[in-house]
């Protein structure tokens, strides 16, 4: 900070290892250091689920090795109820903050949204790596709670008081793990909400030349939305966090009411709600379901437009839809709350303007629909997840309508079908657009291109191998099966499932096991890959005109000017079946 | 070259064409607008549970006396708002390029913060002498104390930071460095932080006070 | 980026700042009366708040410089606030009030 | 500039037979995806328990909605798997240039709107039937107490009233879980039960739900009914059991480590079962 004036913006790669790599702030390496972030919970993530469904689908084998791996949680074998929460609760909480939040927003929306609007870099570079680092210390927290005396937290990743709030008397895991877990939250909020305000000031602060809002690509505006969404919701989690840290170590009393007698104990505290917790928390909750998944939108836009060599039907339906979600996204937070207690009036309005928020999400995917209609599809790697992405968006999207009803959750609230829902939209959708944008932007950010075959395989195990996952759990749910159960056999009436619980195990594992496909393709193309092109893909927008990986200022000190839309795919007359976006070549109107 | 110009300026023409400020604000200036607006979504979440608990609880104590508590808090109020006065002052003589005055001007507003804190400090160990706790207060419902040090707990490290912050500005420039954005970066911080406190006056003390 | 022609806007005088300042401690003086009187608790919040959104506003418009700055980024940053302040009125305090009627042991 | 930044590969140079492949693959597992959803959920290889109460809209509610679903479902993967065919790369297949198409926008809106908003308001008859219509005059009264892990039930006995119950009494070792005064002489011949909620068939049940502890979930999959017992709160539910047997209630919402376990039965029982082992619980009390 130290020059009289910053009008002008001078770009010098630094020198040493330390500021280039590790304290960065150029937004492509913190974009990658995001990415890795999220690669690391993913892994970790998914190792947890792997372990709790190997418990759900045989919970009376012995499992010595990982006995010896787990001295309490699976001492001699066997899995501890509370160590089953705890996974549960740590797998939800990594893989909704540490990987769908990061890996499509701060993580290829920092390494593309610069290069994609025609900067140099974000508006707040040192800002930028202040976040990321943020970011890394409520990881290095949150695993921290994961490993902490007592056990790591098991209240579910949404920590409803007063079993969150309690302290150790409610049980193991709620002692010095789950303070961990508030205070991991509290510090993931601060991050992602200063990583929002840079987003959102380089989008409309930072655009090239002829950059219009208009000629924006579809990603550009998921992130864009996605970051008023963060800037608006983190905080208010911020405040729920604080709160909740205050009643555990302060001897406050926000979200404890008075008489209550835990395991025979009589508790001091008095005069709090548990639903201004539930409030609080999923006022900022559904926001971060969009949060999730609108960047998969974005992603899903952008490649079933470059392959299939058309404009996106319905470009500014699509962004309009966008925002239109974004906007309802605050409106709906109650339908999480229908059998909470909350007013049963409120509940109506929330399940309406729910049922709302999916006229947005339906005219998505019908635009998606009308892009690939008369296309000319070409199956990359990249093209394929996007088509899952599809796929899975209608069917995650669709069991939303049972959901949003007011009725219908009376009975399906809390079971599997809730669990089926939102692992498919926005888990497995949601990982879908990461997957796809990693195919389709790894020429761009290493320089390599990814191997095709091995993208194939990887794209049919995993796609047939999460629905085979999350279709069942939809069964489970009309048949009744809670979640959260670390063992189903104390019910009757759920002793039926447990086939069910058996498959969805054993595809659990396989498509676990398949990832290795994505990981061994990653890294060995990272070093041995195809030396990619500056434009692999024959796509429009600015980050295909600079080269791979591009110069440390994106487009090496002249900015580029823009002069037409996104995606302008088999144009009439053009010379060729694409027209970049700062091409000066002119367009015939085609009428 | 030139035609390419002119056809920017045929599509891209207005605000929001690309290649320039669509509110005429500097990045700095606006990101500090959009950080005030989420955490004026903090203070008014934290706001809203305070009325949420305090609605829900009979027993809500109005322990506090009109004098001294509230002739305190209302001095206090004088102190940020004349801070907030001098902050203003101090923009503008950075917008003249007059860095005396603003450096005279940015010290104001700092002393005006740090007599705010002071006075505040002591109001709170006052508090904590009558036997008030986050956990506990003689007078009635726990909450009163738990949301009474929560917001303005975290009302006081907003102003820590400002003054830290203000510190900064000021000492920078007087070392000749800082634009005027910077200045005026600081300035939004600390009339936001004054605005919260015209929230957390009027529902934190004036309804609090004791009914005669 | 430098600043773009009519960014610069004529700075408006001290002595408008001054009158905003005196607007404000009056209003505040206004509050501390209502505290001194005690009206039903319903009328004192009307009254309060109502008192602090226009503190508010005068703080937002001139201090932070809203009034004279262009018309879009007022449009851009408040209405959200507005918002969201009011579906937490609309939907948190009723259940508040439940609480309190279907409270344990009352 | 230009050409430098054209790539080199065009469509010729994609596999063509591995792209009809890949069309067709997806496809075809398109396809299956919908014949495996449609026999799921027309089999009822496992499905709903029976009915038991008196909200039978529940059933129709889920069954219309599940219809329309269905073919929304359907017919959104069918044209997915149909264009992804249909629209491969092909030699000397070029895409269509359009852009999007306004007419179309405005329909698939509003019919979605129609559609979504109508099944929504239709949604709320049993939500008005369980919240919003009173419990019947005749109802009797029950106290479900959720602990972590069990539930508490208490019957207002002869006299019809409850005891007063306070924090402070609760003593688990003699029994009283909910704390009843023992001061109060409306709880002297209350009843109490544990996991065991016995209530008469035909017969409207209002239950007092809260908790002592933290949140638990009253959950009855054959009435179609769940109702979280909050801490601070009582909330008020009704429903009538219309069909005598022994129905299980786990908790629905994560109480810790043994929510797993945490199982009442609701009883249900002719009227003069009932009677007799309501006398018999009085007399042991």
């Amino acid at each position: 900070m130290g020059e009289p004036t910053h009008a002008v913006h001078v770009h010098h790669a630094p020198k040493g290892f330390i500021r280039k790599y590790i304290f960065s702030t150029d937004h492509k390496v913190i974009g990658i250091q995001y990415y890795f972030l999220a690669l690391f919970s993913v892994v970790l993530g998914m190792l947890l689920s792997v372990l709790f469904r190997l418990h759900l689908a045989w919970p009376n084998a012995n499992w010595d090795l990982l006995g010896k791996l787990f001295p309490t949680g699976m001492a001699g074998g066997l899995m501890t109820p509370e160590f089953y929460l705890s996974l549960v609760t740590m797998h939800g909480t990594l893989m909704v903050f540490f990987v769908l939040t990061t890996a499509p927003q701060s993580g290829f929306g920092n390494y593309f949204l610069p290069i994609q609007i025609g900067a140099d870099d974000m508006a707040f570079p040192v800002l930028n790596m202040l976040s990321f680092w943020i970011t890394f210390v409520a990881l290095v927290v949150m695993v921290m709670a994961l490993f902490a005396t007592g056990g790591a937290p098991l209240s579910g990743w949404t920590a409803y008081p007063p079993l969150s709030a309690l302290g150790k008397i409610s049980g193991p895991g709620e002692g010095l793990g789950q303070t961990l877990w508030v205070i991991s939250l509290a510090i993931f909020c601060v991050g992602s909400l200063l990583g929002a305000l840079n987003f959102i000031t380089t989008t409309l602060n930072l655009r090239a030349k002829g950059m219009t809002l208009l000629r924006m690509p579809l990603t550009v505006w998921a992130w864009f939305t996605t970051s008023i969404l963060a800037l608006l919701a983190f905080p208010v989690l911020l405040a729920g966090g604080i709160l909740l840290v205050l009643d555990r170590v302060g001897g406050t009393s926000f979200f404890i009411p008075a008489g209550l007698v835990v395991n025979e104990q009589l508790v001091n505290h008095s005069g709090g709600s548990p639903l201004l917790w539930q409030h609080l928390f999923w006022f900022f909750g559904h926001p971060e379901v969009y949060i999730a998944i609108l960047p998969g939108m974005g992603v899903a836009s952008q490649l079933l437009s470059t392959f299939s060599r058309k404009p996106v039907f319905g470009y500014k339906a699509m962004f309009s839809a966008m925002l239109a979600i974004g906007f309802l996204g605050f409106f709906v937070w109650g339908h999480h709350m229908f059998i909470s207690g909350m007013s049963p009036y409120s509940a109506v309005a929330f399940s309406l303007l729910t049922l709302a928020i999916g006229v947005p999400s339906a005219i998505k995917t019908f635009n998606w629909l009308g892009t690939l209609w008369q296309g000319k599809i070409q199956f990359t790697s990249a093209m394929l997840f996007a088509i899952g992405f599809v796929s899975l968006f209608v069917t995650g999207g669709v069991s939303g309508i049972f959901l949003g009803q007011t009725s219908l959750d009376l009975y399906l609230h809390d079971t599997y079908f809730v669990v089926g829902h939102f692992h498919m939209i926005m888990g497995v959708a949601a990982l879908f657009g990461i997957f796809g944008a990693t195919y389709y932007w790894f020429p761009k950010m290493f320089g390599r291109m990814l191997n095709e075959p091995l993208g194939k395989i990887h794209f049919w195990f995993t796609f047939i191998g999460v629905n085979a996952i999350f279709f069942p759990m939809h069964i489970m749910g009309v048949a009744g099966h809670p979640r959260r159960y670390s063992d189903a056999s104390n019910f009757n009436y759920l002793s039926s499932m447990h086939p069910l619980h058996e498959f969805i195990t054993v595809a659990a594992i396989v498509t676990a096991t398949a990832q290795l496909f994505f990981l061994l393709n990653f890294f060995w193309s990272l070093w041995k890959g195809k030396k990619a092109e500056m434009n692999p893909w024959n796509a429009t927008t600015l980050e295909w005109t600079v080269p791979s990986p591009p110069p440390h200022d994106n487009f090496g000190g002249k900015l580029p000017v823009v002069y037409h839309g996104a995606y302008e795919y088999s144009v009439p007359g053009a010379k060729q079946d694409f027209i970049m976006q700062d091409s000066p070549e002119k367009i015939i109107e085609a009428t | 070259m030139s035609d390419a110009e002119v056809r920017v300026e045929a599509l891209g023409a207005g605000d929001w064409g690309g290649g320039s400020l669509p509110y005429a604000v500097g990045s700095k200036k606006f990101g500090m607008w959009l950080f005030i607006i989420s955490d004026a979504l903090t203070f008014s979440a934290l706001l809203i549970a305070y009325g949420y608990v305090r609605l829900a609880n009979k027993n809500w104590p109005e322990p506090f006396e009109f004098y001294p508590s509230l002739v305190t808090a209302t001095v206090m109020t004088l102190c940020l708002l004349s801070s907030s006065l001098t902050m203003v002052m101090a923009v503008a003589a950075r917008k003249r390029e007059d860095r005396p005055a603003t450096m005279k001007w940015l010290w104001a507003t700092i002393a005006g913060g740090l007599a705010f804190l002071v006075l505040h400090a002591n109001e709170w160990l006052k508090l904590i002498g009558e036997g008030m706790r986050p956990f506990s207060n003689p007078w009635g419902s726990p909450l009163f104390g738990a949301s009474f040090f929560t917001l303005t707990g975290l009302h006081m490290f907003h102003v820590v930071t400002g003054v830290c912050f203000l510190g900064v500005v000021a000492v920078a420039t007087g070392r000749g460095k800082f634009t005027s954005e910077d200045v005026e970066m600081s300035g939004l911080y600390w009339h936001f932080v004054d605005l919260v406190w015209m929230f957390i006056f009027p529902l934190v003390y004036v309804l609090s006070i004791h009914h005669g | 980026m430098s600043h773009p022609a009519g960014a610069e806007h004529a700075e408006p005088a001290s002595k408008l700042f001054i009158w905003v300042w005196i607007w404000l401690l009056l209003l505040t003086a206004v509050e501390v009366v209502l505290g001194y009187e005690q009206y039903p608790v319903k009328l004192m919040l009307t009254m309060l708040m109502s008192l602090s959104v226009i503190k508010a506003a005068l703080i937002m418009a001139y201090f932070m410089h809203l009034r004279f700055e262009k018309l879009k980024l007022v449009l851009t940053l408040v209405p959200a606030l507005v918002v969201i302040l009011c579906l937490f009125s609309i939907f948190f305090f009723p259940d508040s009030l439940r609480l309190m009627n279907l409270g344990w042991g009352r | 500039m230009v050409g430098l930044r054209s790539g080199t590969r065009d469509a010729g140079q994609i596999d063509q037979r591995e792209d009809v492949n890949m069309g067709l693959a997806i496809a075809l597992v398109l396809v299956l995806l919908c014949v495996v959803s449609v026999i799921m959920f027309s089999g009822h290889y496992w499905w709903f328990p029976p009915l038991i109460s008196t909200y039978t809209g529940y059933d129709k509610q889920f069954m219309l909605t599940l219809i329309i679903v269905a073919i929304v479902f359907i017919l959104a993967q069918l044209a997915l798997g149909y264009f992804v065919w249909k629209y491969r790369d092909r030699a000397g297949r070029k895409a269509t240039y359009v852009e999007g198409n306004n007419t179309m926008e405005v329909l698939w809106t509003s019919i979605t709107f129609v559609i979504f908003i109508g099944l929504g308001i239709l949604g709320q008859r049993v939500w008005a039937q369980f919240h919003f219509a009173e419990p019947p005059a005749n109802a009797m009264e029950v106290e479900v107490t959720g602990q972590q892990f069990q539930w508490n039930i208490r019957y207002p006995g002869a006299d019809g009233q409850f005891g007063r119950t306070e924090a402070k009494y609760v003593d688990e070792s003699a029994l009283n879980f909910v704390g009843v005064d023992p001061h109060d002489p409306a709880g002297k011949d209350d009843i109490a039960s544990i996991n065991r909620m016995v209530i008469p068939v035909n017969q409207p049940v209002k239950v007092l739900l809260h908790s002592k502890d933290v949140t638990h979930s009253f959950f009855v999959p054959g009435l179609r009914i769940k109702q979280d017992a909050v801490p601070g709160m009582t909330i008020t539910i009704h429903f009538t059991a219309t069909k005598t047997g022994e129905y299980e209630i786990p908790c629905a919402e994560l109480c810790g480590l043994g929510h797993y376990k945490m199982r009442g039965i609701l009883d249900v029982r002719t009227p003069v079962e009932y009677q007799q082992w309501l006398k018999k619980q009085a007399s042991q009390e």
